[in-house]
């Protein structure tokens, strides 16, 4: 019995997990330790249409139960992607979601009209929310009507579904949500990192040189779940929920706040095998629990039991 | 190949202090291609959460074992200062280049300069050097006499000199002070960034490899660990210190 | 030598650590652990005008490095806190911060007013940031002006400097902070909870009878540190700062990044001790550092050196 | 007086399925004044963050030793199962109230309901009643045989119905389906929330004392585990579970 396979704007999924953006780089690393065929999906590190090097060192500093991230959106720009990084993916029988960088709206359109012709491509993830990039970024992501202009714009670009991926350092996350969809967004990705900041006992001077950063890991898990537990409601698009999953526990926890599939970030960094191993222990635990497909969790703590895919008796 | 293997701890004992040397029982040296590569360590199920950078000072695969230094420092080497012989060590390995040992071959002269807790590396390699008929020197600092180790094992490959920045031991100073009168055919040096600094302007006509730290990340891939090429300062191009390094040789990277 | 003395507007602390609203109740438990005296100060749990039961139980959710309440400013009203409590914490020689809470600006005012003639109320901390009561709190804690004319209200009517308490649930801290400056307010504390929701693995539905609650504990520290290092450098009234410290080492790095007194929440449940604690070892952590004065750590992470009370070597 | 204090683990057992009986040398064994008080366990450094309640099921002052009992349930019961004799236990307590022993008197009968891990604190309560020569009658409600513990002890000061929800040891079903034929002066229990509601509605003329579970932050003053008096239900009357209960009296609270 196939538990796990699930069907979302533009994607097939074999199982619902997937490596989130910028954690997994573009799969290369992550294919020595097994194949990458196993995983639902592949969210590849945000590409933006110039390489770009980033923020200066140190990039990460360690949280309790989490860890603050400046890496500052390094990549090899949109022609390497296309022509390199993609096509290596492409051995493998994985979708890829391509996550959409920029500072300006003609970046993230430009962008998104490539990579989404990419034949392994089958969504992409609009990135209004990245904490750790100076321009463009924080009005994307915190501002209801430019992310909505910003997504119908990038909406008309793309060749695939559009996700967009929303930051939680906003004061009303359901009306960003709201603003994307009516935009035209096909789904949400969330959460992104909220901004955060660790100083050096030492020196009093914070330990990234970006001084802030993005926080995330299990630190982050209640503020994502609350997150999505609200805009699921809210919407009638589906969401790819993240923020700190670490086992098939949190998996089925983000279900029943309303995702429709998850993407797993600092956690590889800890375990490279988190993701595998979650897909193999999820429907252990379903079955467990009394549920026959992962659908039927979706939801689960806000739907009436008549709304429920499945009840339970 | 990169192994995820949790090994058993063979042995764990204080040789300075709070300098520990701990000896696992792993498969995964099997995997070892140089000196110099390190592993990445998990020392809780949770706090901290991320793995810990540390290098294979010594290995043997015939008994599929091999041997770590480390201070400890912070939340983490505490944490595994406290194991003890019998217990398990998840340990992410082996990781990242090493010393190229080819770069100097029989009857040449090797200089091998360690800083504090870059000294452990440099043991594998002295001792492969001088194995393959390379003649080693080393010059290892150390901030005070209490800090110094293995001093006797490198003696054993070669000529060794010491520096502690009080003089509590050996000579007063820097180890860039030792080695301005030595001669060698190539520096192999592992330490804090300034002692790379220097001796990268001292002896940037030398044949150099250095071995950098930066904060880590995953350990394999999430960009934490980057460093611009030297040949492109304000540009784009980068190495990992995680898999392209630890080890660069001079002017390769900006440092 | 006494490296902890502090003066904030209305306060002349021994030392700069107070329990935090909520995490102490009155008083009345901890004082069976130690001498209430030793403290800094104490923030008294919220008041209201009337009584309150606050919200069903259960209240509380554990999370990694944190938890969930959602307390519901329960607490016996100004009539028993004005006749009980503060007589009874008149034994000790601690001066009293007091919480003040409402849900429309009027009971804020008849609150603060009252409160602050009790002879040991020596400040108000003005609660616009509960996250548990469905009404008033909200605007009055994300909406600048409403947050300025309340702040404006408050500071009338009271006999005492009165510290406004900002919510971290926003999208512009600085902004928030900038407008309760502009209102009156004589210092800030911060941060109050993030939102967040636990769910349960067997029942789907969220373990908080009230749904969602404030997320407090180390997991938070990262979030508080950024807010106060940014707000500090924005405005000229002082910050206690609070969020997950529980070590003479968080207290450092709270006053790097810009407070000027800290409170202690959550690890006082952990460790009743806590404060106690803290205030012992901090001497000797400063003294290690090279600090004759805790007050040389203030700001440390923005200021140029010029800026700083004391240059190390 | 409350203390805090680092108690050394005599012995630790598992005593049914999951089911584990642990011992430690305690100091504060002298503060406790009643049966059915309870302790606040910090079993880790950080993770899980809170203290974890379990009662008190029997304790000596002459010896300073006190016995829990508890269920090796979710991540703060599963560390604490895997503690050795010779460790050390971070342990707040003596907490709350007890169960009134003096209810009872010299030759009345008490009833003593447990459920599951609601068990445990009746025992110390059993041996003290029966010290003090008063008949006691007890039903233990378990779900499963692998389950029962405890029962040999129980049996030692009086009659002992034992019942399990799927019938495979003792009778078949509730604790409530066993106590309807019995003779008794009062009625102390504990267990799960639907046993106490079953048994205060049947038995609300009875003299009934409950011990309550509720979630706990502190376990002395931050309104986490509060109920509402049950004479104001609408109002703002309360009591806190962890301080003025976890025992009331029937209609006291309401649960
Ligand atoms: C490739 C490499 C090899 C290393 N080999 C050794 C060795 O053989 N022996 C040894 O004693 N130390 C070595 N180090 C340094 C060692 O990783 C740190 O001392 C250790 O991570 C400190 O962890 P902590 O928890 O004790 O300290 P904390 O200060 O609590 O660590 C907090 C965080 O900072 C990181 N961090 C702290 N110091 C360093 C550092 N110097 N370099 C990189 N990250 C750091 C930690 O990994 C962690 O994420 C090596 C570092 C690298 C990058
Ligand atoms: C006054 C009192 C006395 C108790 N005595 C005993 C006893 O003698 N033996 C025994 O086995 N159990 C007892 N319990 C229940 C015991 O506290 C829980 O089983 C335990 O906290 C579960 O922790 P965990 O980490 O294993 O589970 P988790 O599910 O991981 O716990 C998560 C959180 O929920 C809380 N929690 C979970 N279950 C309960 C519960 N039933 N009541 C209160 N909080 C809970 C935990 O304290 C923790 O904060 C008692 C509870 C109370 C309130
Ligand atoms: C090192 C690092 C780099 C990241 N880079 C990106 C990125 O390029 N694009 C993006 O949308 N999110 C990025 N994120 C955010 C993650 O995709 C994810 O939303 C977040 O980390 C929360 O999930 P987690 O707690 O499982 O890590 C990054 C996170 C980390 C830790
Ligand atoms: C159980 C609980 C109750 C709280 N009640 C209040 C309150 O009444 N008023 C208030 O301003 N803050 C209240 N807070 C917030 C704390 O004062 C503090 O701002 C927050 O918990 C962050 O600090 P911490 O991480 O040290 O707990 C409460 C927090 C907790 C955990
Ligand atoms: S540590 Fe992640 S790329 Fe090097
Ligand atoms: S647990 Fe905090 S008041 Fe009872």
């Amino acid at each position: 019995m196939n538990r796990l396979n699930i069907e979302l704007p533009g994607l097939k999924l074999k199982n619902p997990i997937m490596p989130a953006s910028g954690c997994f780089g573009f799969g290369r690393e992550y294919s020595q330790f097994y194949d990458l065929s196993t995983l639902g999906a592949i969210m590849i590190k945000a590409t933006t249409v110039e390489p770009r090097f980033g923020n200066p060192t140190p990039r990460v500093a360690e949280t309790t139960a989490g860890m603050l991230n400046a890496i500052g959106l390094q990549n090899p720009g949109l022609e390497k992607v296309l022509g390199g990084e993609l096509p290596w993916l492409s051995q493998y029988d994985v979708p890829i979601i391509a996550n959409v960088a920029g500072s300006l709206e003609e970046d993230y359109v430009a962008v998104a009209k490539a990579i989404s012709k990419a034949p392994n491509v089958h969504a992409l993830e609009l990135n209004i929310s990245c904490p750790n990039v100076k321009t463009g970024g924080i009005a994307f992501g915190t501002i209801p009507e430019v992310a909505k202009q910003l997504t119908r714009k990038v909406k008309e670009a793309s060749a695939v579904p559009v996700y967009v991926k929303l930051s939680p350092n906003v004061t009303n996350i359901v009306e960003m949500a709201k603003a994307v969809e009516d935009g035209g967004a096909d789904g949400l990705t969330m959460i992104n990192t909220l901004v955060g900041m660790r100083l050096d006992l030492k020196t009093g001077k914070p330990i990234l040189a970006n001084r802030t950063g993005g926080l995330s890991g299990p630190a982050i898990k209640p503020v994502a779940i609350r997150m999505i537990y609200e805009v699921s409601q809210a919407v009638s698009i589906p969401i790819i929920g993240m923020g700190g999953i670490e086992s098939a526990e949190d998996v089925i926890e983000f279900f029943y706040a309303g995702a429709s599939a998850v993407a797993v970030g600092t956690a590889n960094f800890v375990d490279p095998f988190v993701c595998p191993s979650i897909i193999e222990e999820l429907p252990v635990l379903l079955k467990k629990l009394g549920f026959e497909h992962i659908s039927e969790c979706q939801g689960r703590s806000w739907k009436e039991l008549g709304q429920l895919a499945y009840h339970r008796a | 190949m990169i192994q995820k293997e949790l090994c058993k701890i063979i042995s764990q004992r204080e040789i300075a202090a709070d300098i520990y040397e701990l000896t696992v029982k792993a498969k995964l040296v099997n995997e070892i291609t140089e000196p110099g590569q390190f592993v990445h360590i998990r020392v809780s199920k949770r706090d901290p959460l991320l793995r810990r950078p540390i290098s294979i000072s010594s290995y043997d695969k015939k008994s599929e074992q091999f041997t770590m230094i480390y201070r400890k420092e912070g939340k983490g080497t505490s944490l595994l200062a406290e194991l003890t012989e019998g217990m398990e060590l998840d340990i992410l390995g082996p990781l990242g280049n090493g010393f190229p040992v080819d770069e100097v071959t029989k009857g040449e002269t090797a200089l091998l300069v360690g800083g504090g807790i870059g000294v452990p590396p440099l043991y594998e390699l002295s001792n492969q050097l001088t194995a393959n008929g390379v003649k080693v020197i080393q010059v290892l600092g150390f901030q005070t006499e209490s800090a110094v180790f293995y001093e006797q094992e490198f003696l054993q490959n070669g000529e060794t000199f010491v520096a502690t920045v009080d003089g509590s031991y050996g000579s007063k100073g820097y180890v860039t002070d030792v080695m301005k009168d030595l001669h060698f055919d190539c520096i192999y040096t592992c330490g804090p960034t300034p002692m790379l600094r220097a001796i990268e302007q001292i002896f940037s006509d030398k044949k150099v490899f250095l071995s950098l730290e930066e904060r880590m990340g995953c350990g394999v891939g999430c960009f934490a660990c980057v460093c611009k090429s030297a040949d492109d300062p304000t540009g784009v191009s980068y190495k990992k210190v995680c898999s392209d390094g630890p080890v660069f040789r001079v002017g390769e990277v900006l440092i």
